[in-house]
């Protein structure tokens, strides 16, 4: 990152919200940022006004960056209510002034040469695939898409996938819409039958596991957006990491918010997140360390 | 108090007889080696950068979750992830060096020789504006007690660093309030040589996820940080600097604001760490820096160094008149400024 | 977990060894002696009142300002004001034992023989459901040093207390987190005869108003309550039940919602006090213990005392089964119930 | 204080709000608050949102009581922005709604026959005195108003005041508004020529001593509202104490949210206000104190 491509903190207006389903979208005027992102990368907001115990930012992947259009570039994203900070926006309206940090992370890549890509998302995982399947096939890919979640209700873009890519499966693991069943179930079908490329995947950390592993079963290389608790967004705190194997194989725990959010999906140690596996550079005897 | 204008506040401080240009710093751990907020604001114009408390080996941290956010604070428990002091040597301090930054280093060890052996490389690589011992770390030839909670187990790590360390560059110990009596160990380090102190590091804490119903940190417990303790904060630094009026104290815990980092300064610090603040506003630290400039010049204040410790003194005593600060006596002024 | 009816949660909780209708409380200084509170809700639906630190003779307490307020969290030096324990005895403890409420009497005191005469007189007073020992006092017949910061000085408090306590009337030990080692204070209180622990009390902290550039409190120093320290009071609350499991802890620290109480009893607390967040919502008691029947409902939990500790257990276990709860030693359940 | 007639805790909507000088007025709707509030007591308000770092609510002297109107009863207060609390309230807009707890605390006591009654106020203290002059009026009484404050700005009610009183007199430090002085300057004046025969006053702790005084030496008795920091407002934390002469003679450090905030003026140790005197019933070597 550089000044000019890096992220910017400013005031932004909303300029929308809406549900979609179990979800909420939230539309920002946020020119610099609209003009600066990339299909996987993510925003923070600050959360719960001036005189709020909620220190932290909250980071959302970007659903859509429009740098043009009457406000002068909007950002949106898709989100579920969690807590605190989800409830509060939540309740912003129309004409409420937010403070955005971003475009953050790095993120997806294209492939060098048009390739058939197939996209999958959990829940509102799906959110930033959609910005990914326009560059993608503007840049001459074939799209598939393949979008799954718990319930009808939590499936994010069902609707509009049509229009987004070359063509979509869908499951529920109720039945609630599309094929009953997990996005794994149909990935196998979707990869023989497009020959894909490259598998891009946004969702639950289980997911990514296993759309990675299914990836490389099938000799596709994988991106997945990581969804890593973070303090800072900005690769200062080290509270992001994940065990992530490098160019000479060695392990380290590495930052989700500068190095991801999108990383190859076989270099990630899957299994391991939430430890700090014994062969990674520097892991040692766990002491107890008060601070920092 | 007659309002001054803010371009004319001389805000030099003297951190243990080195003079930096302002008395705003980042905090250890908070800002990494200064790298990624260079990109937000030109890290030089800062009074320095604390880099990252930086151990002898290369080290991977804690397993995830590392964070967990409370009222007003935060949880940490990153378990001094980083390089190891070489690589901090090779990459980090020179880089620092070039974009003229003063370049703070924090070091933790877990024996009083590691200690050494981090002073005696940072000797060798120079370049390091001054030393801060972070001594809130398990002493492992002491059943795991954390330094910072023994007085003689601190003054040791604290002497050794001195010894090691170029008579010119100044070493701070950078304590934990987590003990009963924070006069005691800051004494203690001082009579071992320590030239200033840092206070205040995290309190120990736990978060509890009432879903799960365990620790939400992997470690279990974690440091608290943020506005929360700030009062805290202003406690250690005002006790500590009653006590020992003539020791340069680096005070931090909960600086959002330019008003935050004079109400340390009042206390009795010379010059104040932003940690925390960085994370919700990445300029948080320069931000800092020029709301203080204001906030002093709206109270007439002509010179930071003039307010540091200022609310020690009787309530009657006026705090700010321009011919009282020239008739401080010098040993006086060596503890305020 | 399957949802339960809130209606049918056992909220029931023994509390070394007297039942308690729940294990809501609140805490001392924080709701006089109820009158006022009564008001709002009827005190007596409360596992107990915790009535404010009497002490021997009355007392004006301290200058005022006696409060600040700091993020998520506030300052107090009241000083212990109150009428005295005769006055006490006379007006407040059978006003509570008249409308059925539970009285925990919160006692106060400067030297060892003060706290033993405090507890003579709740004695022949009667209708005391359990003495809260404050020990967060200078101890002025050993400069001034405050009791519970000395394992040994608070030991021979609750030595004393509980010898002159009548033997069906348990004697609680209030610490301080203000200390290296809580665990070590807690052990010596429990050696001494402490029936239970109730933690924590305030953090010691300051607030500086920066126009007048001196402390915003009369007293300088004032004890730092509310949201902003609960994680520390899970801390404290986990060690200590770690160290001591079979020692009943009231917990308190910022409980400010049915979840925040959740927490605490996570922790290892089988009641809590709730303090500062009265002050915002008089009925934040009651509020609490209808906000912790729905939350334990929602998580499937029958029985209250079966979650007393549950973040001590291996990640994998599961917390709330049937058959579990009945299936544990009676010697364990005594802890966690 | 018994149920029917003590607080409540409700929540309220804000119905307007407006500026007046240097203040802002705020009207909410809260029937049950209107309906039992008299002059000289007060509302505490909740503020910052729900995800909040402001724990304490901020108190405000009931300005005006409607307990009728479409609203179904509204209470109006004029409140001065000092910090975070009250630079929140200055942002809310009609339509918001507010948590409320009121009336609080002990208001004036009218004299138990008519008699000539001078009402003082300085600054934003004048906001009290309003309704106590329209229920003194009520009751047979004349009434002198003097309104004081630093600067034309910072005087409330001046132009409502021909109205409410039967006289009034307007004094300002600067000279911008009405007499140039302070309103202790024409007060002996008023006192005579009303031939008063009760004093009440509301304002700055140094307004209210000195108003006291002068008063005492007319003979006249005085009612003050006090204003002290307070944490709880319903009298549980003794923070909001000051030194009172009770009926024994004996000083006692006294609430002023629940025995006050209106006081008797000669039972106030004005000159003591901020610390305990020696003679205080229960005042003791400063003993350090950590907690309670
Ligand atoms: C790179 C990235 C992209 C994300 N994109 C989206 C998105 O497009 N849509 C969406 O709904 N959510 C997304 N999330 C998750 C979202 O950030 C959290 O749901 C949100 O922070 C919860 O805040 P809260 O106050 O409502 O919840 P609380 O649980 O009260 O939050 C408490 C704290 O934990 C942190 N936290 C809690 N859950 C998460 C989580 N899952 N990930 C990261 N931090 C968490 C919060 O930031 C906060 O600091 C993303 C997270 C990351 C890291
Ligand atoms: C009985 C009573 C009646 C009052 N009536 C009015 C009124 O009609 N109009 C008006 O403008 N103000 C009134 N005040 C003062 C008003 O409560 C404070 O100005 C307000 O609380 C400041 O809040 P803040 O967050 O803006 O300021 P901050 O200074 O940030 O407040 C910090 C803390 O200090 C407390 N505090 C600060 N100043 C005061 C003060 N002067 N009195 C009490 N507590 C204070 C606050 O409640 C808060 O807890 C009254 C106070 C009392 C006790
Ligand atoms: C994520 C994080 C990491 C930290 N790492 C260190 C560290 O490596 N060394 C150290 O001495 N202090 C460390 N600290 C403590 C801070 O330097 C500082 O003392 C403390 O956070 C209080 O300041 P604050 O409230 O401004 O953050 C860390 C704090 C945080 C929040
Ligand atoms: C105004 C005030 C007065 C207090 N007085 C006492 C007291 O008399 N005795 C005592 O043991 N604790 C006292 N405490 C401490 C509380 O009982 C409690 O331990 C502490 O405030 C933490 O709980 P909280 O965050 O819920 O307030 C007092 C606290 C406050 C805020
Ligand atoms: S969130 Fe701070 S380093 Fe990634
Ligand atoms: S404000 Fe709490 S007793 Fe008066």
């Amino acid at each position: 990152m550089n000044g000019r491509s890096g992220p910017v903190q400013v005031p932004a207006e909303v300029v929308a919200t809406s549900r979609a389903g179990a979800y909420h979208r939230l539309t920002v005027a946020a020119p610099a940022v609209a003009a600066r992102a990339q299909p996987g990368q993510f925003i923070a907001l600050a959360v719960g006004g001036p005189a709020s115990a909620l220190l932290l930012r909250r980071a959302f992947a970007i659903h859509r960056a429009d740098p043009g259009g009457p406000q002068g570039g909007t950002v949106e994203v898709v989100y579920a209510v969690r807590g605190r900070g989800t409830g509060w926006l939540a309740e912003r309206v129309a004409g409420d002034s937010l403070d955005v940090v971003g475009p953050l992370g790095r993120g997806f890549t294209p492939p060098p040469a048009p390739l058939p890509c197939t996209l999958v998302g959990g829940g509102y995982g799906s959110a930033p695939l959609f910005p990914l399947a326009a560059a993608l096939r503007a840049g001459g890919c074939r799209v598939d898409l393949v979008l799954g979640a718990a319930s009808a209700d939590r499936l994010f873009g069902a609707a509009d996938a049509g229009g987004a890519a070359d063509a979509v499966r869908v499951t529920t693991e109720d039945g609630s819409a599309g094929e009953r069943g997990r996005v794994t179930d149909v990935l196998p079908d979707v990869l023989r039958r497009s020959a894909a490329g490259a598998v891009y995947a946004c969702g639950p950390m289980g997911m990514l596991a296993a759309v990675s592993a299914l990836s490389a079963a099938y000799g596709v290389p994988s991106q997945c957006a990581v969804e890593e608790s973070m303090a800072c967004g900005i690769g200062v705190c080290m509270t992001c990491v994940l065990p992530v194997r490098g160019d000479d194989g060695m392990t380290r725990m590495v930052r989700s918010c500068v190095e991801g959010p999108v990383f190859p999906g076989e270099r990630v140690r899957w299994d391991d997140v939430g430890t700090v596996p014994a062969d990674t550079v520097g892991a040692g005897p766990a002491l107890r360390v008060v601070a920092g | 108090m007659s309002r001054v204008d803010p371009s004319q506040v001389d805000l030099a401080t003297q951190l243990a007889g080195v003079e930096l240009a302002n008395p705003v710093l980042t905090a250890s751990g908070c800002a990494a080696a200064g790298r990624e907020l260079h990109q937000f604001f030109d890290i030089a114009l800062l009074g320095a950068v604390v880099t990252k408390s930086v151990m002898l080996h290369p080290r991977a941290g804690r397993p995830t979750p590392r964070m967990a956010e409370t009222d007003s604070g935060m949880l940490n428990s990153i378990g001094l992830q980083g390089p190891g002091v070489d690589a901090f040597c090779r990459h980090d301090l020179p880089w620092l060096v070039e974009r003229g930054a003063r370049a703070v280093v924090s070091i933790a060890g877990h024996t009083i020789d590691e200690y050494a052996e981090l002073a005696r490389r940072l000797r060798a690589a120079g370049g390091v504006t001054a030393v801060e011992v972070n001594i809130s770390c398990p002493n492992v030839e002491h059943r795991g007690e954390v330094f910072s909670c023994d007085p003689v187990a601190a003054a040791g790590v604290v002497a050794a660093v001195r010894r090691e360390t170029a008579p010119d560059v100044p070493v701070l110990a950078k304590l934990s309030p987590d003990v009963t009596d924070i006069v005691a160990v800051a004494r203690a380090c001082v009579d071992a040589g320590a030239d200033g102190l840092c206070l205040i590091n995290t309190l120990l804490g736990m978060a509890i996820d009432t879903d799960t119903m365990r620790p939400v940190l992997a470690a279990g417990t974690g440091g608290l940080s943020g506005p929360a303790i700030r009062p805290v904060a202003v406690r250690c630094v005002y006790q500590v600097h009653a006590a020992l009026p003539g020791v340069p104290i680096v005070g931090m815990g909960g600086v959002v604001t330019g008003v935050d980092a004079l109400e340390l300064m009042l206390a009795g610090a010379c010059a104040v760490s932003v940690g925390t603040a960085t994370f919700a506003d990445s300029s948080a630290p320069m931000r800092i820096l020029t709301e203080l400039r204001q906030v002093l010049a709206e109270r007439g204040v002509h010179r930071v160094a003039d307010i540091v410790g200022a609310a020690h003194r009787p309530p009657g005593e006026p705090t700010v008149t321009e011919p009282k600060r020239s008739a401080l006596p010098a040993e006086r002024r060596v503890g305020r400024s």
